[in-house]
């Protein structure tokens, strides 16, 4: 990235953007918004607006879960991942299932603002920032796990390399090593993304704040923000830098995540397809979050004006895609193993259709494949609670797909002699449940103290669309 | 717009950033210097005794052999303890009134051991054999440093696993004629380097022994060990060759490193 | 870039519309002002320009950072595996570079975009909570929907009484003083 | 759960075997369910979850919940900490003489088996005894051992053991026990002895029973009872008159082309099982020709070692061994015109006509072993076919000995007379030395009752405080076989003498016999054990060599731990059958109304495989041990043939009442492919109250349907269903019973690769694959392993699954058990687990075990996986396991396609009892909580094997490494050595054209590989099963009326 974009290309990129765009007809803002009413709404939510019930209410309840996660966590340092139900052969249950869930999850915050930005799609101005929050708060769930599931994790330090008196390193062909660099920076540069998209947002809200506590808070993060030209200029470049750089590792987190998998020999994971599906597989069930909480956000703060049917649309269709990809590499699993002649294959992926966990699989295929065909219709599209209700589904449906790749292929791998079934405790679940809690806990907190709408981005389609208006 | 901060906030806040990260990196360091450190390690402190027995006198002036006590040390993992009576034996005539080794009669009278204080303490999971180390040529005071010098004993070295890697990866540097191995006052000649080298070739340290020959004399194909000679680190370790036609292998020797030489 | 005349940081022009105040900017740019600014709540394109901003080093810092991850994390796990403790791992060579890709990988994205950021703050010389600028009670606007053009005292070009009337001749909403 | 498997119903037979056909090639299969895949079944196993508040209900309680908490969190600190704790070294005060600290030593002695002894070697670390394994000088082991002797170590140091004498429950001293016991023993001195009854169990040790013999001399009045609850040889007591001995036979198997075992289980127990093993193996390994090989037919009721091993296994009832003989006889004897109907169906007739045939053929190289649990007139008979065979002397399969053991002819009487005296309150003082009849005594003895009756003081010397010691006046503790001194003989009448490997761990409480009689006998100044046994010895070796020098023969014999020529002689075929004279007529009266009919079925009662009559029941070891084939742990069941099962509509798991005389105990039913219908097995030694903590309350109690009559089996058993369900704790099948589609099946590779001699006469490699020859091409460099390359090769055709190598495993490796639950979760921590898989009709189907351990592979999946580099591999081609490296992410375990090694899930080893801490082997470090584990090949002897060489500066001898596994097998299946030495025994294995890699195709490169097992089947008896599984319900009612007047 190393090509300087100049002023005129980002002039043209947002015309002609904006041009297309409106063109399709549905606004991606509501018609009639100034500079001014767009940061007073949004500013509002955090500053002014009084909190309301649903608020505490959902905060109470995600906290109470998010106890239950920490009792959870407890009993298991105390007792041992033994709490769980994983054994030999299954040795890998839940925790990894929710690893897997969770990182995919966190796809779709960067992709949306990383990705969209490149493709200069401005609709996803008004949802980049809480989907990137999202991504920020589901790698942070998923990050607990690797950490829990080992069996002594007070060591878990010996995963990175540090200088020691042992004279000893991590092993660097394992993929769980490349998992702890792949996460981790997968978090800190979502999070530096993040950071920076805030600035200007929290120079606004520094300005607009009344109490003298708001303003300091509000303005320390904003670095001293003041909008000068310069600044917005290597601002833009950065930002950009930085999609350009986000692109490739959103890519190849979830690459890498399937490496787990793909890298090891056990039937039904060691397949070639892993990485393209996983990543598919990621940012369907990244969207299905987005809209899992679009849809009851932009109800509760009124916030139709900036999320608009325009962009459930656009995400609706995005899903059906990836559902369409990750239907493809089921597919392309039961070919490969028929194909391939491998029994062992053979065996996993008949397993899969009548073994013990058939019913997770046909469910699976229901969640992923069939639900998302219905979004074909645009009157389906149009419609907030359905898409609402698919995108539950899909949810569950991802869930349920990684809980197959995990607990089937080892239930029954090559010896007959060593066949098992896996039976998840009480303690799975909980943990399981807390980290739910763990993720609303933050999100309601997110909020309620951050702009969840790109303010300074909003102006900027204010500014486009008006322009736009005046060369009509 | 009134002013939020004053002027020198400015200064502070750029500090901060790089500060902290800067604070990172020290507490890392600080961290790790402590867990080497000899508080941490207890190299060079001196352990209390029930009886205040003295190395430097009974090693440094008197001149007695470490196998006079430590009697196992050339068969047995454990070098041995001397048992109350190898005591007695000289000190039922010499000091058999003094005052300092009432314990150590009392210990006889009432057949109740003494009890040393450990000062050498590997964890449970590490194994270390006195024996074969002796036989190979390594001296008493490349690991316990001049106890002919400690009136109390004192941890000379950390037996911290790099430490004993040091010598595991270049046994040349340390090991001495086996003739020595017990002689306190053996330093390492001048060319350590090249003495070092040709001990082990004579020692048989550190080489993967070819299967197949007669029991008898020791197997060991002269080439590895030619080429060892050679190579300097890492290819100490191994060496990597294309077999002309047949498919390339690594050849490696070395079974010093492996992890189950001592933990089992 | 503290001001020589201690009582004055600037005069500053107040603007309700990007376009006036880009044409300020060009004005008062051709008028050989160089010391200016411009304080907008959204990038304004083209302004940078007009106040003869061309061009940023920071792609070359970001390609600086990503060459420094990659190849530390190359090296890191090369060094690692097959100089400082080879061991025979299922087999595999001691450098083995295909396993040793996503992390190299990995790590060239992370220091190139800590690179990004930081170089990013760096140049713009934040953070810089306090300045000037903000002793202008209107500009709390400025990240609403004020646009503000900043003649600084320091240009040499700068006169208080010639200045206040080239800024004026753009009809602002208002003309401040901006204390130091 | 249980509501999830009642619901199940079974598939018919029919069903199954019409699943089996549709498989085309004869696919192995490991149980019913799994053939079935009834959809009933998948419906269970689609209850993912039933287990999900398990471990919320085995949860601890708040208090505790903190406690811990806290406790958890401070570990989870100090595990990161490294700064020395202060720890003492304690010297002697005076050393012992040759005595080096650090250093092994090993001793040999004896145990004894049913009053027979098996010489030991036992190895000691700075005093303690550690392991066990067998004296290679001995006889009846040849270095060998079986599980219960590798687990007695653990029978040694368990905190259970009672520690001091009792009176009435209350602590008492010995002192107290003597100066209390002095006015009734001298009021029994001035009767002459009358009132006072010793029960002893069988012995056959000479100091202990010349003690006795002294003692009944003093007392002429006093009388001697011995009860042995699984005697192997019931019948011994019936009908002797005192100067006949009974008879014990000794076979040899090296020369045996064809065997017939009748309800014996020669290879899995009894004392000599150890020697018939390492024989029969042998030649099965080492003669691979049909001519040669050795052909083993077996017939009995339940499925065991011998009937997996047989190339033709026929489910039978006991009570038909006794047809089959008679009808066998008949054949050898060939005079058609006097046959009376043998009471057989028409198809096992013409089965025993076949095999008849068979044996006839091999005359003097064939031999007919009939269990010890079946009645004297059947050994009679078998007695007649061996004769008839010709294979009886001193050069023939089977010699004649008398027992060594104490019998009648040593005025010894059966319990039943002391049980009278009791309720007749003919008895003063009983003295029990070790037993425990109040458990184990025949049901309708009710001995218990006679205890309570009974007035007598009452004395039970015991290792535990068990069942009987709660009757009695007073307990006093006993030593361990390692604790004190004594003697015992072999079968054939060797004798070894049992030294003591420690002082008495709970001191001067715990008493020998030796003691006790010295007691009775009222000694005033008690001589100590050794002193009686060197004693008798001395006058032994005086009658012989009255110039030897005792000393040094003590000394030699000790060091052997066999004393020489101790053998006692043959006796002549014609001499044995009047040693046990028989009716003639007797057999065919009984033949039918002995047998079973689907009516009233038949119970056989059998020792357990693992905790024998019961006094291993407080052995975590041997509970936890698969039993071979079932691979059940901690219980028993009534196990019943499949057929019978689907008849009663049973499945595993199902409590069923059984009823006999009235008397009825609870059982779980488990169903045995290979099981004799209308007959239903139940093994003996479980439902223990005051085992200890670990055996008490697992199982049920067997013993509460034995009568005196039928001790080994009986007729007329009431089966009845209750409706409720036990949840089996089994390692192998687990709950992944849910088996595979058809086209997926015939295409995997089976584990265990098998065929028959005659194919392999065609092709000797006819087993092999590519990859097993030259392994396939690979785009890394390969490591050259230029120095040691240790490999390991185990024979499947050797291996009879007997379990010692497991339980040896786990001595010599520190390795923990985990509780059934845990079992039932597939935590089992076996570092070598024995897979065991069937092929064929259900109703009897071949048996296939394989010993499975780590492979060593070269290109070891587990490694690559690992992130810390907790496993690797070292320059000798071992795959490493440091566990204070791991961090327990468990991917190693998922990434290893066979599956071999085991997670420490929760904290497993008990660190807080400390006289188990004595038990460990200090060369294995002791695993925590979170950490992966598996087989090392005892590196441990390995690393200890190199010191020795390098310091003699010499290269380790082929043999001198020898892993726990192999030292026990008795039947040589496992050889470990160096691979780079051409001349390694290994590699003699390996060059074999049945050596086959397990998952070679997967390029794992094993280091461990196998031996395809060969079977050697007759082709006229193929021939005649095949005619039958035609018709498959020519099983189901073997006693059907017509078939009998056929017959």
């Amino acid at each position: 990235m190393d090509h300087e974009p100049t002023n005129q290309e980002l002039i043209d990129s947002h015309r002609e953007a904006s041009h297309t765009e409106v063109s399709r007809g549905a606004p991606v803002l509501k018609a009639g918004h100034t500079f001014g009413s767009v940061t007073d709404q949004i500013s509002a939510i955090v500053l002014s607006r009084p909190t309301s019930r649903g608020w505490w209410l959902g905060l109470a309840a995600s906290f109470v879960l998010l106890m239950v996660l920490n009792m959870s966590i407890a009993y298991l340092l105390l007792r041992g991942v033994g709490i769980w139900g994983i054994s030999m052969p299954v040795a890998w249950g839940f925790a990894i299932v929710n690893f897997v869930w969770w990182i995919g999850i966190g796809h779709a915050g960067t992709l949306i603002s990383a990705i969209l930005l490149l493709l200069r799609q401005d609709w996803r101005t008004s949802i980049n920032r809480f989907a990137e929050a999202m991504t920020l708060l589901a790698v942070a769930c998923a990050g607990l796990f690797p950490l829990l599931h080992m069996g002594r994790p007070w060591f878990f330090y010996w995963l990175m390399p540090y200088p020691n008196t042992m004279a000893l390193w991590p092993q660097f062909r394992s993929p769980l090593v490349w998992d702890v660099f792949a996460v981790s920076t997968y978090a800190s540069v979502s999070l530096l993304f993040w950071y920076i998209g805030l600035i200007p947002d929290l120079g606004t809200l520094r300005d607009r704040a009344t109490s003298r506590a708001a303003q300091v808070l509000y303005g320390a993060l904003a670095l001293g923000w003041r909008g000068s030209a310069m600044h917005w200029h290597r601002y833009r470049v950065a930002s950009l830098l930085l999609a350009g750089l986000c692109t490739p590792l959103v890519v190849s987190v979830h690459t890498v995540v399937s490496f787990d998998f793909a890298v090891a020999i056990v039937p039904g994971w060691h397949t070639t397809i892993f990485p393209p599906y996983f990543v598919a597989g990621a940012i369907l069930s990244g969207f299905a979050m987005v809209m899992t909480l679009a849809i009851p956000l932009r109800w509760l703060y009124g916030l139709q004006d900036f999320i608009t049917p325009r962009h459930l649309n656009n995400m609706a269709k995005v899903i059906l895609c990836t559902a369409m990809i990750v239907g493809y590499g089921y597919i392309m699993e039961i070919f490969l193993a028929w194909y391939g002649n491998n029994p062992y294959d053979q065996a996993v992926v008949a397993n899969r259709f009548t073994g013990a966990y058939r019913e997770a699989y046909w469910a699976l295929l229901f969640c992923n494949i069939i639900t998302p065909q219905i979004l074909w219709f645009s009157r389906v599209r149009q419609s907030p609670k359905l898409l609402f209700l698919i995108a539950l589904i899909v949810n569950v449906g991802m869930w349920l797909e990684r809980f197959i790749i995990v607990v089937t292929s080892l239930s029954q791998d090559y010896i007959p002699g060593n066949w098992g079934m896996y039976y998840p405790t009480f303690w799975d679940w909980a943990t399981f449940i807390g980290t739910v809690g763990l993720f609303f806990t933050l999100f309601f907190l997110f909020v309620r103290f951050l702009p969840m709408i790109a303010i300074y981005e909003m102006r900027e389609l204010v500014h486009e669309t008006s322009e736009h208006h005046a060369n009509d | 717009m009134a002013q939020i901060f004053h002027p020198n906030t400015n200064a502070i806040s750029r500090a901060s950033i790089f500060g902290a990260l800067f604070a990172v990196v020290i507490a890392g360091w600080l961290l790790d210097s402590f867990n080497r450190s000899d508080y941490w390690t207890e190299v060079g402190v001196p352990r209390a005794q029930p009886v205040p027995f003295s190395h430097a006198h009974h090693v440094g002036d008197i001149g007695l052999d470490c196998r006079y006590c430590h009697a196992s040390v050339e068969t047995s993992a454990f070098a041995g303890m001397p048992a109350t009576e190898v005591c007695l034996g000289c000190h039922s005539q010499l000091f058999n009134k003094a005052a300092i080794l009432e314990p150590v009669r009392a210990s006889l009278r009432e057949q109740k051991p003494l009890q040393w204080n450990r000062v050498h303490h590997l964890k449970e999971f590490a194994y270390f054999n006195h024996s074969i180390h002796v036989a190979k040529g390594v001296g008493c005071s490349t690991c316990h440093g001049p106890v002919n010098e400690m009136p109390l004993m004192w941890k000379q070295n950390s037996l911290s696993m790099q430490w004993c890697l040091q010598c595991h990866r270049h046994p040349e540097n340390y090991v001495r004629p086996k003739e020595a191995v017990f002689d306190m006052d053996w330093q390492p000649p001048a060319d350590q380097a090249e003495q070092g080298r040709r001990l082990v070739e004579l020692y048989h340290i550190a080489k993967l022994e070819p299967a197949g020959a007669a029991p008898q004399e020791p197997r060991k194909s002269a080439s590895a060990s030619k080429a060892a000679a050679a190579k300097s680190s890492p290819d100490d370790y191994f060496e990597e060759e294309q077999q002309t036609g047949a498919a390339p292998v690594v050849k490696f020797r070395d079974p010093l490193t492996n992890c189950s030489v001592c933990h089992r | 870039m503290l001001p020589t005349k201690p009582t004055l940081y600037g005069l500053m022009a107040e603007f309700t519309e990007p376009d006036e105040l880009l044409r300020a900017a060009k004005k008062a740019h051709a008028a050989g002002y160089r010391r200016i600014d411009a304080y907008t709540p959204i990038p304004v394109d083209g302004l940078s320009e007009a106040i003869g901003f061309r061009h940023t080093k920071l792609p070359l810092i970001t390609l600086i950072g990503g060459l420094i991850g990659g190849i530390g994390g190359y090296a890191m796990q090369y060094i690692a595996m097959s100089v400082h403790y080879p061991l025979v791992i299922a087999g595999r060579s001691f450098d083995s570079w295909a396993a040793f890709i996503p992390i190299t990988f990995e790590m060239t994205i992370l220091f190139a975009s800590l690179a990004t950021v930081l170089g990013m703050l760096a140049l713009n010389g934040l953070p810089m909570p306090y300045h000037p600028v903000f002793n202008v009670p209107s500009f709390a606007l400025a990240s609403r929907d004020r646009f503000f053009l900043c003649i600084e005292a320091v240009d040499p070009v700068f006169e208080l009484e010639p200045t206040r009337t080239f800024l004026l001749n753009f009809s602002p909403l208002a003309v401040h003083e901006v204390k130091p | 759960m249980s509501a999830a498997i009642s619901s199940i119903e079974p598939m018919t037979l029919d069903a199954l075997r019409r699943k089996l056909a549709e498989r085309g090639s004869k696919p192995l299969w490991r149980s019913l369910d799994e053939l079935a895949e009834t959809p009933e079944f998948m419906e269970y196993l689609h209850r993912e979850f039933p287990k999900a508040a398990s471990e919320w209900q085995s949860g601890t309680s708040r208090r505790r919940f903190l406690q811990l908490m806290g406790a958890s969190l401070m570990l989870a600190a100090a595990q990161g900490c490294t700064r020395q704790e202060s720890q003492a070294i304690v010297p002697y005060v005076e050393a012992p003489r040759d005595f080096k600290p650090g250093q092994v030593q090993h001793f040999a002695t004896a145990t004894s088996r049913g009053g027979y002894g098996l010489g030991l070697m036992v190895e000691s670390h700075d005093g303690r005894p550690t392991k066990i394994d067998g004296n290679p000088r001995h006889p009846y082991s040849h270095g060998a051992t079986d599980v219960f002797a590798q687990a007695s170590i653990l029978n040694l140091y368990d905190p259970d053991r009672s520690q001091t004498v009792l009176n009435a429950g209350r602590i008492s001293t010995w002192d107290q026990w003597l100066t209390e016991l002095r006015p009734a023993l001298d009021r029994v001195r001035a009767a002459r002895g009358r009132g006072l009854s010793l029960l002893t169990g069988a012995t056959s040790s000479p100091t202990l029973i010349a003690q006795i013999k002294d003692l009944l001399q003093q007392f002429p009045e006093a009388k001697w009872h011995i009860h042995e609850p699984c005697d192997l040889q019931q019948h011994r007591y019936g009908g002797q008159t005192a100067g006949q001995r009974p008879l014990d036979k000794l076979y040899d198997l090296t020369k045996a082309k064809r065997i017939l075992a009748l309800d014996a289980d020669f290879l899995g127990s009894g004392p000599d099982s150890l020697r018939l093993t390492r024989q029969y193996a042998q030649r099965r390994r080492d003669e691979l020709s049909s001519a040669q090989m050795t052909r083993l037919y077996s017939a009995g009721p339940a499925p065991n070692c011998t009937t997996a091993m047989a190339d033709h296994h026929r489910p039978l009832p006991a009570a038909k061994v006794r047809n089959v003989l008679f009808r066998l006889n008949q054949m050898l004897s060939g005079a058609e015109a006097k046959w009376l109907p043998s009471g057989l169906a028409a198809d096992e007739q013409a089965w025993v006509d076949t095999v008849a045939a068979d044996l006839k053929q091999h005359g003097a190289e064939s031999v007919v072993i009939v269990g010890d649990s079946q009645p004297a007139d059947v050994h009679a008979f078998a007695r007649d076919a061996n004769r008839q065979l010709g294979c009886v002397g001193p050069q023939g399969c089977v010699r004649y000995v008398a027992s060594i053991l104490a019998a009648a002819a040593d005025g010894v009487r059966p319990l039943a007379e002391l049980v009278d005296d009791l309720n007749g309150q003919r008895v003063a003082v009983l003295a029990m030395l070790g037993g425990n009849p109040v458990y184990d005594a025949p049901a309708d003895l009710d001995f218990a009752a006679a205890m309570k009756k009974s007035s007598a003081t009452s004395i039970h010397l015991s290792a535990y405080d068990n069942e009987t010691s709660q009757h009695c006046l007073w307990h006093i503790p006993a030593l361990h076989e390692l604790e004190s001194w004594s003697d015992i003989r072999a079968l054939d009448g060797t004798a070894s003498i049992m030294q003591p490997l420690i002082e008495p761990l709970y001191g001067s409480a715990t008493k020998s016999a030796h003691d006790l009689l010295g007691v009775l006998a009222g000694e005033k100044a008690p001589k100590s054990a050794y002193e009686r046994v060197s004693a008798h010895w001395t006058q032994w070796l005086k009658d012989r060599q009255p110039i030897a020098n005792f000393d040094v023969t003590w000394a030699t014999w000790l060091q052997d731990g066999v004393i020489a020529d101790s053998a006692s002689e043959a006796i002549g075929a014609d001499a044995a059958l009047k040693a046990e004279p028989r009716d003639e007529a007797a057999p065919n009266q009984d033949l039918e109304k002995k047998s079973p009919t689907a009516k009233s079925l038949e119970i056989v009662f059998q020792p357990d495989v693992a905790v024998w009559d019961g006094r291993y029941a407080n052995n975590g070891w041997l509970q936890e041990l698969p039993r071979p084939i079932s691979k059940l742990t901690w219980g028993n069941v009534a196990g019943v043939a499949p057929q019978l099962a689907e008849r009663l509509n049973l499945q595993d798991g199902d409590l069923v009442t059984l009823t006999l005389d009235g008397r009825s105990v609870e059982a779980p039913v488990l169903r045995m492919p290979g099981h004799a219908d209308n007959c239903v097995s139940v093994t003996l030694g479980y439902g223990r109250t005051r085992a200890g903590h670990v055996g008490n309350g697992v199982g049920f109690n067997a013993y509460l349907l034995r009568g005196r009559e039928n001790l080994n089996s009986a007729q007329g058993l009431e089966i009845a269903k209750t409706g409720r369900k036990l949840d089996l704790a089994m390692t192998q099948h687990h709950h992944s019973l849910e088996g595979h589609v058809e086209w997926t099946d015939n295409t995997r590779p089976e584990p265990v690769r098998s065929g028959e001699i005659a194919d392999f006469e065609k092709d000797p490699h006819f087993l092999q694959q590519e990859f097993d020859r030259h392994s396939p091409p690979s785009l890394l460099p390969n490591f050259e392993y230029s120095g040691y390359a240790w490999g390991m090769s185990i024979d499947l055709n050797s291996c009879v699954g007997c379990n010692a190598c497991v339980v040896a495993c786990q001595a010599e490796n520190n390795i923990p058990i985990v509780g059934p639950e845990q079992v039932r979760n597939g935590r089992e921590m076996h570092w070598l687990r024995i897979d065991s898989y069937y092929r064929g009709d259900p109703t009897s189907p071949e048996t296939f075990f394989q010993p499975l351990a780590c492979q060593h592979c070269e290109h070891a999946p587990c490694e690559l996986v690992c992130p810390v580099a907790a496993t690797t591999h070292s320059p000798e081609g071992l795959n490493e396991m440091t566990y204070n490296r791991c961090v327990g992410t468990r991917y190693c375990s998922n990434n290893c396609p066979y599956k071999v090694r085991r997670f420490n899930f929760l904290e497993y080893n008990d660190a807080t009892t400390p006289v188990l801490k004595l038990l460990r082997n200090p060369e294995v470090t002791v695993r925590s909580r979170g950490v992966m584990e598996k087989c090392t090949y005892c590196v441990q002897r390995i690393s200890a094997a190199r010191i020795v060489a390098k310091r003699e500066d010499r290269s380790i001898h082929d043999g001198e490494v020898v892993t726990a596994c192999q030292a026990v097998c008795p039947a040589q299946a496992i050889v470990f050595g160096d691979l780079n030495d051409p001349k390694s025994a290994v590699n003699q294995r390996k060059a074999s054209p049945l050596n086959y890699q397990l998952l070679g195709e997967l390029n794992t490169l094993p280091r461990t590989t196998y031996m395809g097992r060969l079977r050697n089947p007759n082709p006229d008896l193929v021939a005649l099963e095949a005619d039958r599984s035609q018709a498959p319900n020519a099983t189901v009612h073997p006693l059907d009326p017509q078939q009998l007047g056929a017959g």
